[in-house]
């Protein structure tokens, strides 16, 4: 695939939990598991530990999606912390969704540590995903875009 | 069969119950007070909704032997109820259009001077729609 | 502002052959902070570890950002680098431009773009990163096991044998157990009192080891290293130093209606006890809800008998507060109650026993001397039938969802057992499968089909029907016959759910430690710790984890114990300086932050704060960093953002996002 | 003390009997039993399946009135019994039920549940009081060894039902006791007699209900009493020795109100 300029080049951001998002994402580089190079991964202890917040500002700094990636429930490293998260993206994307950034947009998944090959399926498609909506328009910023 | 998956669908609604959830532990059957008089045994009818072999349900003796007391619905250490599952299939042939479980010419015989009300009316829900 | 260093690593081709190193160098060096960047082969060798160094002389760098793999992989190697150059190790940041872009991307250009991106988020989070310090707490050498079964008796031997001052608390008033109440253990049928009595000894006797019987925690607190825990040892009438331990008092105790706790109930004993011949210690206790003299006034009788003048009705309860490293909780189970399964009319008929009971019927000091019979009438059964899954696998409200896992096995053993001994009796086993996951285990069970000629019926019991002659209908399915069948039974016996003893759920509030919804406890990973608590310093042993058999509790109490010994034989603990903290004068004392912290680590105090002039006393969250294990879950949940995440800030997360999104 | 009663099809003609005692015996008591007026048949069966409404109907009629005069609803016949307590649990419970119910029902206030149902025994255990019932009985029916058939309808699904323990239970031995009887316990109490299959399979109920007479009497029983119509026409079909009465007969007996009732 060559690098189109005037092809829609969506920035995502994933956030992974250390314990078994990262690994697996680590998994997936480690068995050369392909996805595209928009995603960007941002290290988090645990998938409870991703404020609200952080996914506000990625959106409104252009992101045109964003997915949580957490431990299994039941496996979180800190016992609970990912039904925390679940909880709380459950209520943000809803209102988010409210708020024009469609639930495609936005996801929570869970990766083991094992997990190289759903790893890179879960970004393929949340990519594909993204395509298919197109850019993202509702809470960027006027100012962050070129 | 394409409607048989369709049927199966609709037992599963009627009912409200899930034969997912069954372990084949066999409870139901070794509770069940009729069960020598039905061809399908009642652990038998939650394969035969998830094979979706329902045409051999509705033309099974047990859909009319049931007695409805419960007794597999409260014994199911999985909470599938074959009872409402039963139900559930006699409701679907008894719905469908001139299919009864019980003529109103065959009444008259089978009356007797003490019958109660009580019976006649639950046989009649029981039997027809 | 940082002077930030960036290095580059090639990898070899790993990264170099889909990264254009030279460019990502060249494009972070604009970057605001970055003061040095170079690329080089092998940034984790020793010579890439040297130009680390080098650099952070020449440039008096504050800050470092490592292009390479996984941190992983080598997040460690690059903070020891910095430390040995003097930087704070956690002013080093791993941009993974390998596992996340190099191997999974092909075309040079966008990994190139990608490798520059992840390398700008590095560094962004870098300008904010602050100099982290490891805390040290100190270290209790002493450990607590609760619990003084096969599981708790193994984890003390194993501790006390490595040199460790051990408590036992055990409350009842013998140490041994469930294990003290089998007869024969499987698959080997050796008897589990021969050889669990010797371990009981050897845990008495052991010089490390101190037992508490007929004691209970009454109260924990402190952290990981640093336990403090009152104990109370329930008066027991009977003082210990004096007490010979003859016996006299038990033979003349005049009342003896008590039920028998460690016979299950099956017959009585004496109102002064010692529940079993071998106890240990072997000092009786008297149980004040059955002992005329605290019922009445009057008697004394064990007083007058007693040649050791050992008896003492004015013994008070006393509480022991002891300071404890590690402690490991070992309360294991019980059987449930079967009300809720009356059609197996348990409660109706004396010869409807559960599986623990019929064991304390088969041993020779139970309540029938070892021989097999009716409890209703004293009569040698003929047919016996075993009920399996009683109360277990149901999703239905009424028993457990879990499997019991030991109940197959047992009933294999009671079926041969009863077989081999009284060959004239029938034994049929209605089961819903037969599960044999263990060492000689599937062996052992088709030796019971093949070789004892125990009849195995595939189906589940419906009802069981007491007959006007004293026998039992049984009214079950064979579902491989298709046939309901009624089979005439002797005796009925339950292989009854277990549960985990009722007191854990108490114990594991006190040590805030976390249990399921089925009362068992959690471990800190299902998979990679299953010995530990999630709460720092608490080790699990035995049944309180999950349903589990001697072999396997014995291997769990040992690596309990190794995990305990591991935290002993430390002077000093470092605690993960990456933890949570609360900014005084944004903190309202909400309690939020507590709620959802796994570990207890949040307290509140009364804190006098200077906020902006005005100098008050405020209610402020405190995090106890021993306790912390930096999982974020309160940065989230607090309402004023006064809560923050040290290595993992809200800002450092933050300026990585819009580095991203840039 | 004041009830909504309802006593179904069946007491206005076969089991006049079942009815007549039981209003009698109320006022001995002391509680006044108000008939549900204009009740509509229950329908005898409750209907499973969940997408069935109409057949609901007249349960929440009955329900409703007796939730606008403030009074609990008493049912004797253990059909009615199960019926109307299974549809109030609908009502209170199952959200799809409630919603389409009340809209057939047009209520100036919807009904959700809010009714208190009663079975005359629970009102005897969980009113009036057993011991209270002791008290009030002139002749205790002493000697006698009573087999109490619950049958299925009254216990199960125990968990909707609430009324006793489904596999054992006791409220009709402490009724028997409380008139001076001896109960005695048989493990075919909770089996079913045949219930309406016996409209043509005679030969399938009459052999279940050889069964649970024979385990009444292979246990001592001197006679069965049922507080269910249906129960009482199957029992008697079978030709085991056993007469099986109304449980009110026995209460009114005891209470002295026998002759009145007739």
């Amino acid at each position: 695939m060559s690098i189109n300029n005037e092809e829609f080049r969506p920035k995502i951001v994933a956030f992974c939990c250390n314990w078994c998002s990262y690994a697996g994402a680590d998994l997936a580089g480690s068995s050369r598991l392909a996805y595209p190079a928009d995603v960007k991964i941002i290290r988090v202890p645990c998938s409870c530990r991703v404020n609200p917040m952080f996914i506000l500002r990625a959106f409104e700094k252009g992101a045109d999606g964003v997915i949580i990636c957490g431990c299994h429930p039941g496996d979180c490293h800190y016992s609970t912390g990912n039904y925390y998260a679940r909880r709380r993206m459950t209520l943000l994307f809803s209102m988010l969704d409210y708020m024009g950034v469609e639930n495609g947009r936005t996801r929570v998944e869970w990766v083991s540590a094992a997990e190289g090959v759903k790893f890179s399926q879960t970004m393929n498609e949340f990519v594909e995903k993204i395509h298919s909506l197109g850019e993202n328009v509702r809470l960027g910023d006027l100012r962050c875009k070129n | 069969m394409s409607s048989a998956k369709n049927q199966a669908e609709r037992i599963k609604e009627i009912s409200g119950v899930n034969p997912l959830k069954c372990m084949k532990c066999g409870k139901c059957s070794a509770t069940c007070p009729a069960f020598n008089e039905m061809d399908i045994k009642p652990h038998q009818f939650v394969s035969y909704v998830l094979n979706g072999d329902i045409d051999a349900l509705a033309n099974s003796k047990s859909l009319w032997k049931c007695l409805s007391c419960f007794a597999c619905v409260e014994r199911c250490p999985r909470d599938v109820q074959p009872g409402r599952l039963i139900d559930a299939a006699r409701q679907l042939v008894i719905r469908q259009k001139g299919q009864t479980g019980l003529a109103p010419e065959e009444i008259p015989e089978l009356l007797d001077e003490d019958l109660p009300q009580q019976l006649l009316m639950s046989a009649f829900r029981r039997y027809r729609r | 502002m940082q002077r930030i260093g960036v290095f580059v690593c090639h990898c070899g081709s790993n990264i170099a052959a889909t990264v254009d190193v030279k460019k990502v160098v060249e494009m972070v060096a604009m970057e605001p902070g970055v003061v040095h960047a170079e690329d080089y082969q092998y940034m984790c060798s020793e010579a890439g570890q040297a130009k680390i160094a080098e650099a952070v002389k020449e440039k008096n760098l504050t800050g470092i950002v490592v292009c390479s793999c996984s941190p992983r992989m080598h997040e460690n190697t690059f903070r020891t680098a910095a430390k040995r150059a003097g930087i704070n190790p956690y002013m080093v940041e791993i941009a993974n431009i390998r596992e996340h872009c190099s191997w999974i991307h092909k075309n040079v250009e966008e990994a190139t773009e990608k490798a520059v991106i992840l390398a700008r988020a590095a560094i962004a989070k870098v300008n904010l990163n602050a100099p982290l310090f490891p805390g040290e707490s100190r270290v209790t050498k002493r450990a607590l096991v609760i619990g003084g079964g096969i599981a708790g008796i193994q984890t003390a031997l194993d501790i006390a044998d490595a040199g460790y001052e051990v408590d036992i608390v055990e409350k009842t008033p013998s140490i041994g157990g469930r294990m003290s109440q089998l007869d024969k253990t499987f698959p080997t049928l050796d008897c589990s009192a021969c050889i669990l009595t010797p371990k009981m000894v050897e845990a008495a006797a052991h010089e490390k080891i101190t037992i508490y019987t007929y004691s209970e925690v009454e109260k924990v607190s402190g952290f990981v290293g640093d336990f403090t825990v009152d104990i109370r040892k329930k008066a027991r009438s009977v003082d210990a130093n004096k007490c010979t331990g003859c016996g006299v008092c038990q033979e003349k105790c005049p009342s003896k209606k008590a039920p028998s706790e460690f016979n299950r109930g099956l017959n009585t004993r004496s109102a002064i006890y010692t529940p079993f011949a071998q106890a240990i210690p072997n000092v009786p206790v008297i149980d004040r809800d059955a002992c005329i003299k605290f019922k009445t006034g009057k008697c004394g009788v064990c007083e007058k008998v007693c040649q050791a003048g050992a008896i003492d009705y004015t013994q008070q309860d006393e509480i022991v507060t002891q300071k404890y490293g590690a402690i490991v909780v070992a309360t294991g189970f019980d059987t449930i109650k079967l009300d809720n399964y009356d059609e197996y009319a348990y409660n109706q008929s004396k010869d409807v026993i559960t599986s623990l009971e019929l064991e304390r019927i088969m041993n020779a000091a139970g309540p029938t001397k070892g021989h097999l019979e009716r409890l209703s009438d004293g009569k040698h059964p003929h047919e016996i039938v075993f009920v399996q899954c009683v109360g277990s696998r149901c999703s239905d409200n009424r028993g457990k969802s879990y499997c019991s896992k030991i109940c197959c096995m047992y009933t294999a053993k009671h079926a041969m057992l009863i077989r081999d001994k009284y060959p004239d009796v029938n034994v049929t086993v209605f089961y819903i499968d037969v599960r044999t996951p263990g060492k000689n285990f599937d062996e052992f069970y088709r030796r019971a089909v093949e070789e004892y000629g125990v009849n195995y019926v595939k189906g589940q019991v419906g009802k069981v029907i007491p007959q006007p002659n004293g026998k039992l209908l049984v009214q079950g399915s064979d579902l491989l016959d298709n046939k309901q069948i009624f089979k005439e039974a002797d005796m009925v016996v339950l292989a009854t759910a277990i549960e985990p003893e009722a007191s854990v759920r108490q114990i594991a509030t006190m040590l805030t430690a976390s249990i399921d919804t089925n009362n068992f406890l959690t471990e800190a990973h299902p998979k990679l710790r299953p010995v530990e608590s999630p709460t720092a310093g608490v080790f699990l042993s035995g049944v309180c984890q999950g349903p589990k058999d001697i072999p396997e509790t014995v291997a769990q109490a040992g690596a309990a114990a190794v995990k305990a010994i591991g935290l002993l034989a430390k002077d000093k603990l470092t605690t993960n300086p990456c933890t949570a903290k609360a900014d005084e004068l944004m903190c309202n004392g909400c309690s939020t932050c507590a709620n959802v912290c796994p570990y207890g680590a949040i307290s509140y105090e009364e804190k006098e704060v200077n906020d902006h002039g005005i100098r008050e006393t405020r209610r402020i969250a405190v995090v106890n960093n021993a306790l912390c294990q930096g999982c974020g879950a309160c940065t989230v949940t607090c309402p004023s953002g006064a809560m923050d995440l040290q290595g993992f800030s809200n800002r450092q997360i933050i300026a990585e996002v819009d580095a991203i999104c840039r | 003390m004041k009830y909504t009663y309802y006593p179904g099809c069946t007491l206005r003609t076969k089991a006049k009997d079942l009815d007549a005692y039981a209003r009698a015996s109320a006022k001995a008591l002391g509680f006044e039993l108000e008939e549900v007026e204009n009740w509509q048949c229950c329908g005898g069966v409750y209907p499973l399946g969940t997408d069935e409404i109409a057949s609901k109907l007249s349960s929440v009629r009955a329900l409703n009135e007796a939730k606008e005069k403030g009074q609990d609803l008493v049912t004797l016949c253990s059909a009615c019994h199960h019926v109307i307590k299974r549809v109030n649990n609908d009502m209170k419970n199952n959200d799809d039920i409630r919603t389409r119910a009340n809209n057939y029902m047009q209520l100036e206030t919807p009904y959700a549940g809010e009714t208190n149902v009663l079975h005359f025994l629970e009102v005897l255990r969980d009113k009036v009081g057993f011991d209270t019932l002791k008290e009030k009985v002139v002749n205790p029916l002493t000697g006698k060894k009573i087999g109490a058939y619950y049958g299925c309808l009254l216990l199960r699904p125990g968990k909707v039902l609430g009324f006793d323990n489904p596999e054992n239970p006791t409220i009709i031995e402490d009724f028997i006791r409380a008139i001076g009887a001896t109960p005695v316990v048989y493990p075919y109490r909770n089996e079913c007699c045949g219930g309406y299959i016996s409209l043509r399979e005679k030969e399938m109920a009459k052999n279940m209900c050889d069964k649970i007479k024979e385990s009444a009497s292979g246990f001592g029983a001197e006679m069965l009493i049922t507080a269910c119509p249906l129960c009482m026409y199957n029992l008697n079909k079978s030709e085991a020795e056993l007469p099986v009465y109304y449980f009110t007969e026995l209460l009114a007996e005891a209470l002295g109100v026998k002759e009145e009732a007739k």
